[in-house]
């Protein structure tokens, strides 16, 4: 049957969809601007469903494993190899689906947003070409069971997220925050390929399963990880490494802003595989736990603090996405640290895990709202300068709701999903330590403080003359909005049903190192 | 599927809809007091005009307080810190890739230290 | 041999160092780009020294003699490396091409308009 | 500017010589070191020959973006298609389906130390000769997107 065979092949399709339209992009926009906008939607839409087929099926039936170019998917290891995975293998697991549910969802209303937003510009050829690549960089990474081929889809992902930061030149001041987000990348990229040759020189492997089962935590696995753990902890955007952050997602364009969260919560994804797959219980937890939690630490206070004075409203709400990810690195830190102790991770440890990894997918869809609604705005006005904006409130009022929405999300308010992923950390990280909770709690407070501050200075206010006949921004703008704002609703609705179904065997599947690798290796 | 389920959170838990059930609870305790006052104002007068001792109202765009003003109190009360994090900001890229370098080296020496 | 198995790596220790210090120390945005290139081309020679033998040929199956063949893996990742760093080489000296028409400049020093 | 007439007449000699020595490299890719990615690179050092050794004008009529753009998206569609054609028989995908088959590149190796034979290996031939036309156009879009920038300095 036709639909067994795109299950089973999902794994390879969700990649090579947004591969095949990508490349033929500059040729349907030939045709014309609205074939290859249908082309482009169509794409997305069908890579979404695809991510949601197979998130289903991990969720349903456990791991998925995909080896490409063997005689049948699920033959990860060869019968004449000698019992090692030769090929290169997708492992898709909880954590991995829920990766992809993210990238589909905010994916598919970015590009619905695009169509819109970005009609004036030229070149939209190879803006939807790097697009799609983003998604396929981004959807290869979080399913990936190798490490080189991780190295290969990131490279993929910062080359074509770099193209795109500098797509509207500005002045020149976007190709300079590409620069800078370009340089760090390549050098973080590179020092992920100086682990990854340790680890084969060590042991003879590439694929994650395979060093996981033979892991030892000798010295060089040691700067092996601190390699790793720096340089995606810098792609992520964690306080002291942040500097590129606020540069490249002020000048972006909105919609790709937005996809850049995902992406870098798909290097925050790459952090915890490498962390809790490829060592688990070998490395010391607590010491690695503690690094990771006074990251998450600093990137909440710094991240917050810097963005109050900000004046730019897209550099503010970068800030605030520093901040976020501290949340995410403290609850999953809160979880490393307890690593091993069974009662400890019963007790909040799994609590703080879930709440960082519920974190991170509604992170994805607040921020990036907020993210799509100062584009919309910036798109009616021109000026992202919170000074010379007001009274726009008059003029859009659907912006205003999603912005409202997403901003009551982000500063924890209920009965928005961000209170749920905030009040798992506040709980379980009180049951650790509680000044780490407290300074959750200020940062929280803090965050609202900030996005007072920005909803008064853009919507608040008496209509400003200049101001005067701004329209409400169009149709598929809106859409893409609402699709993020539904998600945030919802997800704040009914969060007892997102974590029990999608959150909890994420958290499980990071902790449960043997599933993982009998997963790949099989038997065992 | 439970679509009520709580969220477990350990210490207790959460759950939206009762919080819900409980925010439209208050609201209508809050209209029923609401409605049971002085509803004989009369419109057009100085009853609906605000009041600013005796001056007259000014201009509606210049009150507009633009954002920059926002939290004056709050960065001045907190210049000692602000003064030495927000030039850390220097925006060259040679101090960006310094930055890395040195966590990196930082976290090396700890795990290296401890393992 | 030990030492002179080693010398590779000393090579490969050299070239990131120099690297590196060119990507952090210089403000000259080309130099930089550079740097980036030293810093790819340690790394490469890491790769290829992994997977070294003495004394064995290299990994084609045509006309090869029956002795030890080095490993072609760290090869192929070295291909894909090198591949990737042209693209990247490409990307940012386009880069350096726009910065210095609306700048005017190529010195990190004065390319600071987003700080703060 | 413009070179000499030696250096002029020289590279346009060499450009058939460079040119076929890279579709050589590309489609030998199996058997020899080389392959899609380095006989593309020979191919448009080939192009920078011809460029450099005249001027950007002079070769802007005949080397024309467009072109090259489009030859990058075939190669790269057709690396892609082919290895998903995989997926349609049923198979995984980059499936190598055409290795010992009998048809085009289909032969199967003889086992032991060997001359090689160009027909063996299935679908690799058939990706280096994809890889190859993309890098051609590739990197020649590249050389030819930094003339055009350096072309109208400012300043």
């Amino acid at each position: 049957m036709i639909t067994d065979a795109i299950i089973a092949n999902s794994p390879a399709l969700l990649v090579m969809i947004p591969l095949i339209a990508a490349f033929a992009c500059p040729f349907i926009g030939r045709i014309s601007p609205a074939v290859r906008n249908i082309w482009v939607v169509g794409a997305m839409v069908l890579t979404a469903a695809m991510a949601l087929l197979l998130a289903g099926e991990v969720f349903s039936s456990g791991t998925v494993v995909y080896t490409f170019g063997a005689s049948a998917p699920g033959m990860s290891v060869p019968p004449d190899s000698g019992g090692i995975p030769v090929r290169i293998v997708f492992t898709v697991d909880a954590m991995s689906a829920l990766m992809q549910i993210i990238g589909a969802i905010t994916g598919l209303s970015i590009v619905l947003y695009s169509i819109a937003g970005d009609r004036r510009h030229t070149g939209l050829e190879s803006y939807y070409t790097l697009y799609l690549l983003m998604i396929a960089g981004v959807m290869g990474m979080v399913s990936t069971g190798d490490l080189f081929n991780f190295f290969v889809f990131l490279e993929i992902l910062s080359i074509s997220s770099a193209g795109l930061i500098a797509y509207r030149i500005d002045r020149g001041v976007a190709v300079e925050a590409a620069v800078k987000y370009f340089v760090l990348s390549t050098i973080g990229a590179m020092v992920i390929l100086v682990a990854i040759g340790i680890f084969y020189g060590e042991y003879d492997a590439l694929n994650i399963a395979v060093i996981a089962s033979r892991m030892q935590f000798t010295l060089l696995d040691q700067v092996a990880l601190v390699l790793m753990i720096a340089a995606l902890g810098m792609k992520c955007g964690a306080v002291p490494m942040h500097f590129w952050t606020p540069d490249a997602y002020s000048m972006a364009p909105s919609s790709i802003t937005a996809m850049l969260v995902v992406a870098s919560q798909a290097s925050l994804y790459g952090l915890f595989r490498v962390v809790f797959t490829l060592y688990n219980v070998t490395l010391n937890a607590a010491t690695v736990g503690w690094i990771i939690i006074v990251l998450g630490v600093l990137s909440m206070v710094v991240g917050v603090t810097m963005a109050i004075p900000q004046k730019d409203v897209k550099r503010l709400m970068a800030y605030h996405a520093i901040s976020q990810t501290g949340y995410m690195l403290l609850g999953v830190g809160v979880g490393l640290a307890v690593l091993g102790n069974q009662s400890l991770l019963d007790a909040f440890g799994y609590v703080a895990m879930e709440g960082g990894i519920f974190h991170i997918i509604n992170h994805a869809m607040y921020k990036g709202l907020l993210f799509l609604t100062a584009g919309a705005i910036f798109y009616r006005i021109g000026t992202r300068n919170l000074n010379r904006m007001g009274g726009l409130g008059h003029n859009m009022k659907y912006t205003m709701v999603f912005f409202v929405i997403g901003a009551l999300a982000i500063a924890g308010i209920p009965p928005f999903n961000g209170f749920a992923s905030k009040l798992m950390i506040y709980e379980s990280v009180f049951m650790f330590n509680p000044i780490l909770s407290i300074i959750a709690m200020v940062v929280s407070i803090l965050t609202l403080a900030s996005f007072v501050k920005v909803f008064h200075s853009i919507f608040m206010g008496p209509r400003l003359p200049e101001y005067a006949d701004v329209k409400e921004a169009p149709a598929p703008m809106l859409i893409g909005m609402g699709i993020l704002a539904a998600v945030v609703v919802l997800f704040g609705l009914f969060p007892g049903v997102v974590v029990d179904h999608l959150i909890e065997p994420a958290a499980q599947a990071l902790v449960n190192q043997g599933a993982y690798i009998s997963a790949v290796m099989g038997g065992a | 599927m439970d679509l009520i389920a709580s969220l477990y959170t350990g210490s207790g838990y959460w759950n939206p809809l009762v919080w819900l059930i409980a925010i439209v609870v208050v609201f209508v305790i809050v209209y029923l007091i609401w409605s049971r006052g002085e509803s004989g104002y009369k419109k057009g007068t100085l009853q609906t005009t605000p009041f600013i001792s005796g001056n007259p109202e000014p201009e509606k765009s210049g009150v507009h307080v633009p954002g920059g003003n926002l939290y004056w109190g709050y960065t001045e009360a907190l210049k000692g810190y602000y003064s030495r994090l927000v030039p850390l900001h220097t925006g060259r890229l040679n101090d960006y890739l310094l930055w890395y370098l040195g966590v990196t080296a930082i976290i090396m020496v700890v795990v290296v230290v401890t393992a | 041999m030990l030492v002179f198995g080693t010398i590779p790596y000393l090579v490969i220790v050299a070239l990131a160092v120099i690297g590196l210090a060119t990507v952090a120390l210089k403000r000259n945005l080309i130099k930089i780009f550079l740097g980036i290139t030293i810093f790819e081309s340690a790394i490469n020679l890491f790769l290829v020294s992994l997977g070294y033998r003495d004394g064995a040929v290299a990994p084609i199956f045509t006309d090869a003699p029956s002795t030890e063949m080095v490993m072609a893996t760290p090869q192929a990742l070295t291909l894909t490396s090198i591949v990737i760093g042209v693209a990247t080489t490409a990307l940012l000296l386009s880069f350096a091409v726009l910065i210095w028409k609306h700048y005017g400049t190529v010195d990190t020093d004065k390319i600071r308009r987003l700080k703060e | 500017m413009k070179m000499s007439k030696i250096v002029r007449t020289g590279a346009n000699i060499l450009y058939p010589l460079v040119l076929i020595f890279g579709l050589y490299i590309v489609l030998h890719g199996h058997l020899t070191p080389g392959g899609g990615f380095q006989g593309g690179a020979v191919i448009a050092t080939g192009v920078v020959l011809v460029i450099v050794a005249n001027s950007y004008e002079a070769v802007t009529g005949m080397l024309q973006k467009v072109v090259f753009k489009a030859q990058e998206s075939i190669g790269l569609l057709l690396f892609i298609g082919v290895a998903a054609i995989a997926i349609t028989l049923g198979l995984p995908f980059f499936y190598n389906f055409l290795a010992n088959s009998g048809s085009i590149f289909g032969l199967s190796v003889p086992f032991g130390p060997n001359h090689g034979d160009l027909n063996t290996a299935g679908l690799i031939p058939i990706m280096n000769i994809a890889v190859g036309i993309e890098v051609w156009g590739g990197l020649t879009v590249i050389i030819l997107s930094m003339l055009s920038g350096l072309d109208r300095k400012e300043a």
